[in-house]
């Protein structure tokens, strides 16, 4: 596993993490693999999410049936919600499980770049916080709904990089910038992460985790992308306390100007 | 008795509440059920009887990102 | 220290290397930080410049009088050349030092931006190879000139992500990408590098190793930043061998699409 | 003047343009440039702004008053309002003006980026599409907003480059290339427009129109950077039309692989 | 056709031309929409390339024999030379045609990306400046090589935005800007150009001329291309001499921050 | 009288309408008034009395973006 | 007499100089001519002769960028 | 004696060999010699003679990138 140091510490809604890397549960091949990707990584919290039971094989196992939960905090989605009213209808299905009343509130009308909805989040997460949610929205890069959603008492904001399992990296870099400037709660870049270096800039920029799922549980060796994905927010989090040179328009030699041979 | 169960028709025999629902259903795994959409407590599967026509939801946890 | 896989080794010239870091010796604030910074990363290889010694100081220390040159393999530049006939003066001066016969080769007539100059480059190398030197050339992006140097022999090319010292990052992301593709040395990419971020970039697009000096020397805190920059390029490595996955213009959804409650 | 196409007309709510470059009239640094930048872009359509009148001044000069109204059409803004109430508010009064009831709205409760809000901004928008306005928002690089925007009767949306007067450039490309590949009504892209290869690439990628304001005003020449604005608006809308050819990942030659001489 | 303003000639060699898009005359579907192309566009300069006579049908009709050649320049490359010396040979041939002593020197060993030798072009540029040719050399985005083929004579540099016909746009935008910076001969960018919005960021810089071919010959509609891609040159150019507005990296209102109603 | 005109308290003398005020400011140019909130037609200058402590909005176009 | 003209080797019959080639070949376009590694000016081709083996070169402008 | 080390012209009394020269210079750490051009291997110190005007470098290592 991939530790972080050991006096840095992510807090969400008074729980502590050392990690900062929160990883899905979907898409990967087979349990071993999952499970030793999540090992690798060193991952505390594990996304999930809600579906119907399916009534012709009830007792059919699921991926989340080989995880040892004593392990992980689980943070159930609201995944396939279209309106702020199914979501709240999925969060309280969720909670009734018993396992958390966590929440990663997500609504999603549209099936193409499965991009959130702001109008029915900020609904959803008024009803949600009101009933005692511990509510975690995933948002597109807007710096005014990340403000009023951290008003009404979101417990992180979750802007997007790119569009969902896309893979493209920190497409809204520059905005996310500015959410992170401007948030009193926990950043978390959910969405688009493709790579380690997308992982470390997010970090680099003041992000204080990634969420990832798509980019570990599709690489031909998850348990090798995990663990590297681990170390890219790692390293990007050391950058971020350890302060980064300054960019600079020209060149800044290395070695000294001064005592050069034969002049 | 006609139950509408996670959106789908189906006829049962000889079950009065959502205890005996489940029980016909050989369901032995984690769920949440929601009866007409009340989101029911495990406790209160036993008293909670079912009418013709009831609807009901029973959601388990999959993997998800 | 930040090690990489036990089996997966870098090999320049014969020699084996765990750490894909190869640090400068440039800019840093006092001795005990810079070998803090060493160790911080696990480097096994750290560059050094040659100069006149100050006579009316002879003894003076230098940073290089506090390095353990038992842990680390010592690659001198030739830095301050602006023609391959400087050039190969300051490394024949370099290799009678008895500590190496290893050569970062650099040709720069050029203060402001310090690119390197093609010409001499290859004309130094061709000398320099001929004279049994190990030579690893600095040059900028040019996918041909690098094949010119592989052909003459030369042991690693070295192209920049950027001027050097600006930490602009891999600005020259596309020609390395052809570099690389085209290469049957090791790729080292060397200068410009600012964050962790593009060390992890570097290395995933196939970078056998990077060279940084002035992103961790100009840091504020340098061993902070040593061990993030490794956490990077472990991070890359890592993530090159586990294959990523391919970038999608759409979404993809992580949770299940059937199934969904209430429709 | 640059004009476009004789057969391409932009039509919003129903009323045709030749010019896809509307302009500010902010900033300029005299009435006599920003008449003669006007002129020099063909521009059809001119945003103002509404404010207090200066009651110990009350017959001063402003620039508004050397613009031959009856060659442009006027959009006033909302400019100033925090919420949608005070945007509501400033679009009656700009409406009792008598000029127009077209309404650019903007609803910005941040002062340092200037970005709008999505709560804010389609509560409004309802409100005074409902009073009979023609309502032209200001939004954010959000595709599920603009498509609400959409659906309850704006007559465009109005997607940020980058922040207003910054000149940064289509950074937000990637999500305003969804808004249009989504809408229904005409795009415009309104603020961050720094040059005019930004202003041809929105227009590329199949924008209708280009809002710009500081770039022009701006300037050292502004009527000199109206022109250019307006032909790279012209420039890109062409190429649109025209269709581009497809990047490549690998070269492709230009001149003929056969008959080379000598070999 | 697309004009430029009267008093801004670009000069080579001492020769004006008033169009700064030179464009080639590879790939077009059929000669009238070729011929169509360069009116459209308003080019002064068209590039042609050698090959063997094909011995089977010797007075078979190329585009070339429907060019009006005494309305424009006429620009032979080496295109399919190889080494310095093929390109010398090539050279020379097309001198012998009596057309022109102008070359564009293209020395390309590399069949997939068809990126420029910069050893083999030095080598010959210096050949051919010494027979008296008027030598245009396409290279690499190297400064040092530019600076070196500047100084042995060339009338131009080319440095190429992205390679031959991948119409991916200014990716070595970077470096180019530092050859431009360091340039006492016009610049032209050749080659990779996809779009106006690339031609008018390449003008913008400092750039003197682009050189285009792919991109308006593999247009879907070459003629509204060719006039497009002139816009966007005159655009960019028209916007150096105006001088932009500098890049800021917070927002700036458009509209005054004083009077705003009700506050 | 005391008015609030553009968010400033003033003392006005000989003035009964919005038209007197608006003579009295020497105003020549276009205008929007707002009398108490409501946004006054020019026609309805003449006929709109004014009263202490009223307060008024005028407003006119300016240079924006 | 065998040639090689661009690359391929063919025979001709009844030709002593370029011209006699340019002509038997029947070309009439703009062309410039290479015999064994020398380029021929126009008014060169009626004076040059040809031999068994000759290497030539026949070229023209292209499309191209 | 004049030598010229370093690039500087310096005068020195009493040294014969680059082994003196060092002596006298006091340097106590590792450097490469380079004297009129020729590079001195360590052993040689002793038997290389200076002479009026020679030439040369003394060099070490610094940090560096």
């Amino acid at each position: 596993m991939v530790g972080g140091q050991s006096d840095d510490v992510l807090v969400i809604a008074g729980k502590e993490f050392r990690s900062r890397l929160i990883m899905g549960s979907g898409k990967f091949p087979d349990p071993e693999t999952m499970n030793r990707a999540y090992e690798a990584a060193g991952t505390e919290m594990i996304t999930v999410a809600l579906r119907r039971l399916n009534l012709d094989d009830p007792n059919e196992k699921t991926l989340l049936d080989y995880i040892d939960w004593s392990r992980y905090a689980i943070l159930p989605n609201t995944a396939g919600a279209r309106t702020a009213e199914e979501a709240i209808h999925t969060a309280r299905l969720a909670r009734a499980m018993g396992l958390s009343d966590w929440i990663k509130l997500e609504v999603i009308p549209d099936p193409k770049y499965l991009l959130p909805d702001p109008i029915g989040t900020l609904e959803a997460a008024k009803v949600l916080v009101k009933e005692g949610f511990v509510v975690l929205p995933y948002i597109n890069d807007d710096p005014i709904l990340a403000k009023h959603l951290e008003e009404i008492g979101c417990a992180t904001v979750m802007p997007l990089a790119a569009p969902i399992g896309s893979g493209q990296g920190l497409v809204n870099y520059s905005q996310i910038q500015i959410i992170i400037e401007q948030a009193n709660v926990p950043v978390v870049v959910d969405a688009g992460i493709g790579a380690p270096s997308d992982a470390a800039l997010a970090m680099e920029i003041g992000s204080s985790a990634c969420l990832i799922n798509s980019a570990i549980a599709l690489a031909k060796d998850p348990v090798g992308m995990a663990k590297a994905m681990a170390m890219g927010v790692a390293a990007g989090r050391e950058a971020y306390r350890a302060g980064r040179m300054a960019r600079k328009a020209y060149a800044s030699a290395s070695s000294p100007l001064e005592g050069i041979v034969g002049r | 008795m006609r139950l509408k169960v996670n959106g789908q028709e189906r006829e049962f025999e000889n079950i009065g509440t959502v205890e005996d629902l489940i029980a016909t259903l050989g369901i032995h795994r984690m769920i949440v059920v929601e009866h007409n959409g009340t989101i029911l407590k495990r406790d209160r599967y036993a008293t909670s009887r079912l009418n013709e026509g009831d609807v009901l939801e029973i959601v388990h946890m999959v993997g998800g990102g």
